[in-house]
């Protein structure tokens, strides 16, 4: 068979044998309800309580402000949503981005229709957020900011602590979804000011359908899921004891390799993004140059189609993603794309390559030729390319 | 995602490139999706279409679906290649996923716009061909179930 | 150490092996995003498919309306709030049961708070929702009746077949929560007119935090969860692959063995029954005395309270639950029992042990002579109890 | 959730019983959970509780804050006894879950409820004794995050 080179990992990572290894005991052995009285419920309890302090202290948060959820979806749903509902009284506005992941977004799209004003922020050529818009934007009732830390397309780090500065300032409640950046860059819920952020285990070698959000001690949200005590009574369900448990083992293991691993990250980042800026005639980088996350790397290829480009690499072995409308169930070209003023065209042609620690320099080469075999092939084929 | 049939067109498409002098030249674009293809015909004076042609800017089922569209009309007369639906393409190619149904009208309009040309350029009118839209709008939506 | 033996699969099953074992592969081996084109993401979106077309067949459904959730608690809230809010126009009444889990009861309160108005319908003393007080409470803006399939403390299965057909006469829409009956007894969603029944993989022997919601072709609801477009577009968030191919596998093992496993079960229920009741004086069994889940006993002791029982059990490595208040975080003492007519002080000395297809009849021999001792003890220490 | 030795006053609780003729009984019913505790005292001449003993319809918590108080006041003279809080009660036994601290009240005023039982029988009135309440409404609740 041929080698897998994955790169995609910002759309899911493989879960890491350590954190599969850890949560093995709560199938068939610790599998006892933790909200019950007998000890058998006292070992998934004590296992719950750990990793919500591993994550805590992975954001410098309490312990008893990290509530798990389904994943990154749930948790954005939740934060909006019952942000709106306690704060009601307070307004109806909400600010967030135009590249926001669809699950705020179409939170948002919900939200008004049931009575709240949202604005969107635009953002520059290279996606960041327009702070003199931000500030522009603010009134009496709004009641929240939502800015994603960062983008999962294009990997662009947003100014978080600034954002949060000035909605603290103006005594606004300050949300990111941190679901790309969690145990990737450094975050710290009070220097950042963050009020609520979300999170998903299977962005960083945990589970799927696990996830949490942080909420701080004092913000008045309750339930989006309602029904049983769990999670002091803001999140009801059976917990999920070992994808619990794999997110806290997952978080344990990203913290721990952080510096290391994206310091290598970075390095085989630009070292493709040169090489392919280089060496592929009619390319662009999307996102920012250097304030990226770690193992994104986005381009624009002319005059060709993303998925096309996609089932071709494949071919090779290599796993890559695309904003092209022709990937997705929606056929709306990405959001992301045309919110820093690529034209349709050039959309499509976009290929998101996100690495992980075991990609090698020698993986990125192999990717490099293909690519421009890959490229020059399409184009050949392309009714917009006359060469 | 894709079958068998439709993943031999992409990775070995039939008839990719440009007819020189062609009778007849067809691009349409697809609203819905941004994608393009050009189609052209090779038609001989008994109105018989000797060669085929095309071009795609689009996923792998308008790659898959040009290709077939090009093997299909080949040797067929105008009237044949009317008959050349996007249903039978499909057909063709043993089906495509839902979402990727209103890339098979790419090639069905792409015929018809090359068609069109060459009944323009010879003064000739072609029974039950109507003039081509220069987007696709319709296509199968999936039932109301969208967000 | 001394043998477990477990008692408690009303609260949650252990996951069987074999499902453990189907779901390893997905976790580091097919770890793919399904949403992705290519070939990795293929083996992860047939794994779904397959596992959706198991449970579509366990209930007579077709594929495409089983959508995946988080639990039992999520399905629930998805199925009330999203059928209230796509159903405005006809109507604000909703009918369910008083004795019905706290994710659908929870979840009516809230939709009281949001100009919705519920009916909570009576049981009679096994626990069996009173036909005549439906059909008195049906109006022509009732949108929804929910009434659960079993309850979950006494076992007593509703006539659901009935009630669908009253809902369907009327042209309301019938949800039921089927969380503890599903792979328990047969359930055909055509057969008793269910439009939306939810599940929960770990009442099963499945993994915990997957479930899914059944919802019948033809009816409006949209998101719960907003975001992606996974699911149909219905629900948002990367599919917890290895989750739901741990529910398929499930699902599969508990429709296998079901006669078999049940039958066994209903004899043992039977044998613990009579023993209890005959051998511990001041005693009774909650719930329908046939009419009720095969592997579900519930008993009220007088002048006991049901922690202090549970706490002593498990000091012999027997696992049960009660409906005391003391042993939730809620204080309140059951609302089943109380619905069945309980007195407070009697519903505090209750004991529900649920059965799974390894207990055998010595384990019950050596669980009934221990609770004579216990309760001979507690008794001894309780001021109520006067010999 | 308990800690040891809250573990071993469930399982060994000390003075369970009645006294026959006490000095003094008092019985309390927790509004909030439903549960009952009846203490009773021996109190000599000195006013010194000389024995102590109960009898609870309750939780685990319940049977040891139970215990413990009786060992706490045993030895003691009554205002000495006034001073066995819930939070001492609670002190001695490495502290309860925050859900369970209710139930240390009850140990406390059914100590009280005794007491007053003893001055009501003896006529005399003890410093700092409130009438005791049929039911205990207080406690602690969870800050404002429950349901
Ligand atoms: C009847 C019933 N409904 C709903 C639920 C909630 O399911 P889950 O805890 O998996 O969310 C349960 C179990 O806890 C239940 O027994
Ligand atoms: C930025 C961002 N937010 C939210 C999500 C949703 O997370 P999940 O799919 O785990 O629900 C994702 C990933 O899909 C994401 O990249
Ligand atoms: S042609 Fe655009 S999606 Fe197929
Ligand atoms: S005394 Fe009732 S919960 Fe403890």
């Amino acid at each position: 068979m041929k080698k897998l080179i994955y790169l995609d990992n910002a759309a899911t990572t493989k879960t890491a044998p350590e954190v599969v290894e850890a949560m093995l005991p709560y199938f068939t052995e610790h599998y006892g309800n933790p909200s019950t009285v007998y000890s058998l419920g006292g070992e998934s309890k004590k296992a719950i309580t750990e990793a919500r302090e591993t994550i805590a202290n992975a954001l410098g948060a309490q312990t008893e402000e990290i509530y798990f959820t389904a994943g990154g979806s749930e948790s954005d749903n939740w934060a909006l949503k019952a942000t709106a509902e306690a704060y009601k009284s307070k307004g109806n506005h909400i600010i967030t981005t135009k590249i926001e992941h669809h699950a705020i977004l179409h939170t948002c799209e919900w939200l008004e229709k049931h009575g709240y004003e949202i604005t969107y922020l635009p953002v520059d050529e290279n996606g960041v957020v327009k702070i003199d818009e931000l500030k522009k934007a603010i009134r009496p009732e709004t009641i929240l900011i939502s800015v994603m830390f960062a983008n999962n397309e294009i990997g662009t780090i947003q100014p978080i602590k600034e954002i949060g500065e000035i909605a603290h300032e103006h005594g606004i409640l300050f949300h990111t979804d941190a679901v790309q950046a969690f145990g990737q860059v450094p975050i710290n819920v009070d220097e950042y000011h963050i009020d609520m952020l979300s999170a998903s285990g299977h962005k960083l070698n945990g589970p799927k359908g696990i996830g949490f959000l942080y909420i701080r001690k004092g913000v008045k949200i309750r339930s989006f899921i309602h029904g049983g005590a769990q999670e002091r009574k803001r999140r009801a369900g059976t917990e999920n004891v070992p994808g619990i448990v794999g997110l806290g083992k997952a978080t344990e293991r990203a913290m721990a390799t952080m510096k290391e691993r994206t310091d290598k990250e970075i390095e085989l980042r630009d070292y493709l993004i040169d090489r392919v800026l280089k060496e592929i005639p009619y390319t662009r980088l999307n996102g920012h140059r250097t304030t990226r996350l770690p193992n994104n790397a986005n381009f624009s290829f002319q005059f060709i189609e993303g998925e096309s480009l996609l089932i071709m690499l494949d071919m090779e072995g290599i796993c890559g993603s695309s904003g092209s409308a022709c990937t997705s169930g929606s056929l709306d070209p990405s959001h992301v794309l045309m919110a820093i003023g690529l034209p349709h065209e050039i959309a499509h042609g976009s290929l998101r390559l996100t690495l992980n620690e075991e990609i090698t320099k020698e993986d990125l080469d192999f990717v490099v030729e293909n690519l421009k075999r890959i490229i020059d092939r399409l184009r050949s084929m392309s009714p917009l390319y006359e060469d | 995602m894709y079958s068998e049939k439709v993943m031999d067109h992409f990775q070995h498409p039939r008839n990719v490139g440009e007819i020189e002098n062609a009778s007849g030249v067809g691009t349409v674009g697809n609203a819905k999706c941004g994608d393009i293809m050009r189609m052209y015909l090779d038609i001989d004076d008994n109105g018989v279409i000797q060669d085929c042609k095309f071009k795609t800017f689009g996923c792998g089922a308008a790659v898959a679906t040009s290709s077939m569209a090009t093997e299909l009309v080949k040797g067929k007369t105008i009237q044949q290649a009317l008959e050349v639906t996007n249903k039978a393409v499909m057909e063709a190619l043993d089906g495509l996923p839902p979402v990727k149904v209103h890339c098979s009208l790419l090639a069905e309009e792409a015929i018809h716009a090359a068609l069109w040309d060459y009944a323009e350029k010879h003064g000739i009118k072609i029974e039950g061909l109507k003039k081509p839209k220069s987007d696709i709008h319709e296509g199968e939506e999936e039932e109301g179930e969208d967000y």
